[in-house]
């Protein structure tokens, strides 16, 4: 599928349907180092984006992004609200007044993105955040910068996986999570898991 | 799950209406985004008093609307703090010339909302300042966390703060207000249950039958540590020595002790509690001259409860002292 | 069992302790038996309004004792009646020659032990008359059983009665008004959870994961009817029908709408209640013109809650507005 | 034992220890059809007669009935206490100054008890409640009459067994079980119970 706004407005319904599915596993990893609602925030985050896109899709692929953005943080809320909404923001922005999405451009957008998140947020690697999810992924995605839009954000969703599974060993230092301290290795944080969730709906939409 | 609720996600919507009609008389719900305000909001020439934060705290925040204390109250999901959008309503709707403060519980997720909002009003020229509340001994501080989180200071904060802005001080003065309020405020909290969400169904951690969980937080985030279950004079004896230890508060201080119920706990267990740390403190030396007792800030149906200490000057007792009138503290009105 | 307890035998005394530090300016405590007095009784010339009963039902009574409602309270160990001497001790430490109302709840132990406190007094020459208060619409009521019990109405009466006492009624006056009051009153209750009785330990009745107990009492006694767990629209349209078609209530009544905690439930669900109660009742034309929203008379833990209709006239509204100032209602003062 | 102030002293021990050892018993029964406390309210009452007795025992049986009835009306609280209080006052009463309790005068008191209990109580035979095991105890009494205290006593236990046994069936109609209706059938009467018991101990310490 091409990278256009209908392409991107195509992955954000797949990346909706996905949250959907997984909302529990999201709550559930949410419930044991948070307060369980993570799954619940996404998805009416989402639920709301898929709405707001049958009302009119926005011409270009900044203007999709930045629809996702204003919904997300008008309507998931929690931390996770902000820091998406931020990321979809900063990708807008890279994503200027382009038609369709290049290999250069996704990169540049990804890239805005983990920033954003960490502008926001103050998270470093290692902290047990969806930053230990992006990180891995942007990186991942530019290893693959000579492949097809597919190759890089499937690329970044290996990636995206790689660093939730990492979130498992770590103790966390950011967010809710960070109050229990040791006693929340063993558990995935919740972020990082949703964030490769995102990537690899996004990944599977680009096929 | 067994609750009177109707469909989970409508929770917070029907019971701001409840609220709505049994206090007509103090203040007035908005819906979609949520908002609490003080029925005769904007109050001319006066400092608003903002607060909010994730639903299921009750009566915190939208319960402290009213004069004398709150101006808006911004209600998010069932622990889940609002969005930027909401917050910035409560401040459109209350906020003159004179300023808001926005109180905000240390809450990665309030912190970012808040935030957020208060860079949007600033860009309409409205003067907006937050300060956060971080209050709970339970949780390490260091900057290499979240931080401390805001737990019980918070009613007494907002109620310090709505009094000085009632009887009309400016807005650096009201925030300079908080921030020594903050500054001499500590919290723990335990459980002996768990809260259920209505839309997850199920508790929010499992404890045993002896288990007690010490230093949890308000949205059943597991706490410092699990102990078993033991006496009433052991265990505030515990929470006494963990929030009395940290200022420290030593002999001779003046304090405010609220003793708080964090839902589900029987009246009769609450005083009992709060009779034991009154005797421990006296122990101390330390004067508690004013105290509260209740449930006002919970966490759903959860057992448990929480003692907060706030140092007290004679500013701080005046202004605590002062009338307020809303639907969870009323006096002098 | 896990509860905020030292010995179960001391709960009662340990929690009155602390109820009595934290509100000196308004009450004293007294030790075996147990006594619950205003700090400034006896009032000179004022009738005495005295209630009690059963531990476990916090605030009721205790909280309730102050300037404009009780002028003491009897509290007998948790769920059991006081005994006939607790009650002649609050007789003695607040009646004089205006003499005293009992506010007594229909249970038989209570009913058996004022009765005989009443008579100890009649022999002191202390004029004090009795009412009994009946008001659970669950109860078939019939004179080949205890008949009614008293609930979630006590609170009403005692703050209408306290109010009439404290503008100088007479006794005469003050005892017509609670039959009155007791004549237009009526209340049922639900519970989702049991309460645990400190002494017992295990849970008061087991009630299914999905069950409700429709009519249940204040001591953890069962109710009219088991029935599978439902949406708050139809369990609280069952509770207005109940109480509704008691007296009856009819189109164009003024009435008070009273929504009660049983102690354990959120008020997140409470406020919830209360509006669905409400929008019923003005379906049926049924006018609203007062409201009391909290945990004022409790089962200890329980979950659930309780709808009280009292219908006003303006008397009763005036004395509902007069200003009262006790550790769990609060206004004008 | 001799039916003096000394024996009744003895038999009121007796029965505070019967009571402690089924004040569980007697709290279940309770639970389920009331509010879980008569095993604890009369532990507490009998458990404060010991006390009173260790202070000195009054001169004459009706003495020491007295001390049991105002010690019962002063601790116990609930329906019992002031039921069983006047049941011991009433029986004190008709003991007058005598030294030591007879046959005729056992019955006398047997009878004012229950005579008492309906008079504070109301409650008739068939409501489900003491009365039904004090009614039958009393005519067992009388049947024996020919006998010494101690077949007396164990006639008047026998009847209240049989009595308290007979409220299983029963629709209470007095009393916190009657708010149950129908749906205390199946279950004792918690008093009925224990007035059962209370008269076992008295026949074994008149032994
Ligand atoms: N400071 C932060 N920086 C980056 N990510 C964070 C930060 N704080 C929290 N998160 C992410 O947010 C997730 C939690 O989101 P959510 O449950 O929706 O919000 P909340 O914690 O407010 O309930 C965490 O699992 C984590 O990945
Ligand atoms: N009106 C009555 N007449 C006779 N006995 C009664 C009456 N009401 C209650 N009882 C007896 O009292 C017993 C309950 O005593 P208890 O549990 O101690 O008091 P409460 O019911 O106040 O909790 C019942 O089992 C019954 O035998
Ligand atoms: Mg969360
Ligand atoms: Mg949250
Ligand atoms: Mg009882
Ligand atoms: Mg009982």
């Amino acid at each position: 599928m091409a990278c256009t706004a209908e392409g991107v407005a195509a992955a954000l319904r797949a990346a909706a349907e996905v949250i959907a599915e997984h909302r529990t596993e999201l709550v559930d990893l949410d419930r044991a180092i948070g307060d369980a609602d993570h799954g619940e925030n996404l998805s009416r985050g989402f639920t709301a984006i898929v709405s707001a896109l049958e009302t009119g899709v926005p011409e270009t692929p900044a203007g999709v992004a930045k629809l996702a953005a204003t919904t997300l943080i008008s309507k998931v809320g929690g931390a996770a609200g902000p820091l998406y909404g931020t990321a979809f923001l900063r990708a807008s922005a890279k994503l200027g007044d382009a038609a369709e999405i290049d290999v250069p451009l996704l990169l540049d957008a990804l890239r805005a993105a983990l920033e954003g998140v960490q502008a926001r947020g103050k998270a470093v690697g290692g902290d047990a955040t969806m930053v230990d999810a992006l990180i891995p992924a942007v990186s991942a995605a530019e290893g693959a910068a000579d492949g097809t839009i597919a190759d890089v954000l499937t690329a970044a969703a290996d990636g995206a996986d790689r660093g939730a599974e990492s979130t498992v060993d770590l103790i966390p230092r950011k967010g809710r999570a960070s109050y229990l301290g040791e006693r929340a290795v063993g558990h995935m944080d919740p972020g990082a898991r949703s964030t490769a969730l995102l990537l690899r709906a996004f990944a599977e939409a680009a096929r | 799950m067994k609750k009177i609720i109707n469909d989970p996600a409508a929770v917070v919507a029907e019971s701001l209406r409840g609220l709505a009609v049994a206090h007509a008389d103090l203040l007035r719900v908005r819906d979609d985004p949520a908002l609490v305000v003080r029925a005769d909001a904007p109050v001319a020439g006066k400092v608003a008093v903002v607060s909010g934060g994730g639903s299921g705290h009750e009566p915190l925040h939208g319960g402290f609307v009213g004069p004398g204390m709150l101006d808006a109250a911004v209600p998010g999901p069932v622990f889940t703090s609002p969005t930027p959008d909401a917050v910035q309503g409560a401040i459109a709707a209350t906020t003159g010339p004179a300023g808001a403060l926005l109180i905000v519980k240390n809450y990665t997720g309030d912190v970012l909302n808040f935030e957020t909002a208060a860079e949007l009003a600033a860009a309409e020229d409205l003067d907006v300042r937050s300060v956060v509340i971080d209050d709970d001994v339970a949780v390490k501080d260091s900057t290499f966390t979240a931080g401390r989180r805001g737990v019980g200071g918070t009613v007494l904060l907002e109620k310090i703060t709505g009094a000085a802005a009632e009887r009309g001080d400016s807005l650096d003065a009201v925030e300079a207000l908080a921030r020594k309020v903050i500054g001499q405020v500590r919290s723990i909290g335990v459980a002996l249950s768990a809260p259920t969400v209505p839309h997850v169904g199920e508790p929010s951690f499992d404890l045993g039958p002896d288990e007690i969980e010490f230093g949890i937080g308000i949205h059943g985030e597991p706490g410092r540590e699990r102990i078993p279950a033991e006496s009433a004079d052991a265990l505030v004896g515990r929470m006494v020595e963990a929030v009395v230890s940290d200022l420290p508060f030593e002999s001779g201080d003046k304090v405010l002790l609220f003793t708080n119920s964090m839902g589900g706990t029987p009246q009769l267990e609450l005083y009992l509690a709060h009779g034991i740390a009154e005797r421990l403190l006296a122990e101390r030396g330390i004067l508690v001259e004013r105290r509260l007792v209740g449930p006002y800030i919970t966490s759903l149906e959860m057992q448990g409860i929480s003692l907060t200490l706030l140092k007290l000057d004679d500013e701080l007792t005046q202004l605590w002292d002062a009338p307020v009138r809303t639907p969870a503290l009323r006096w002098g009105i």
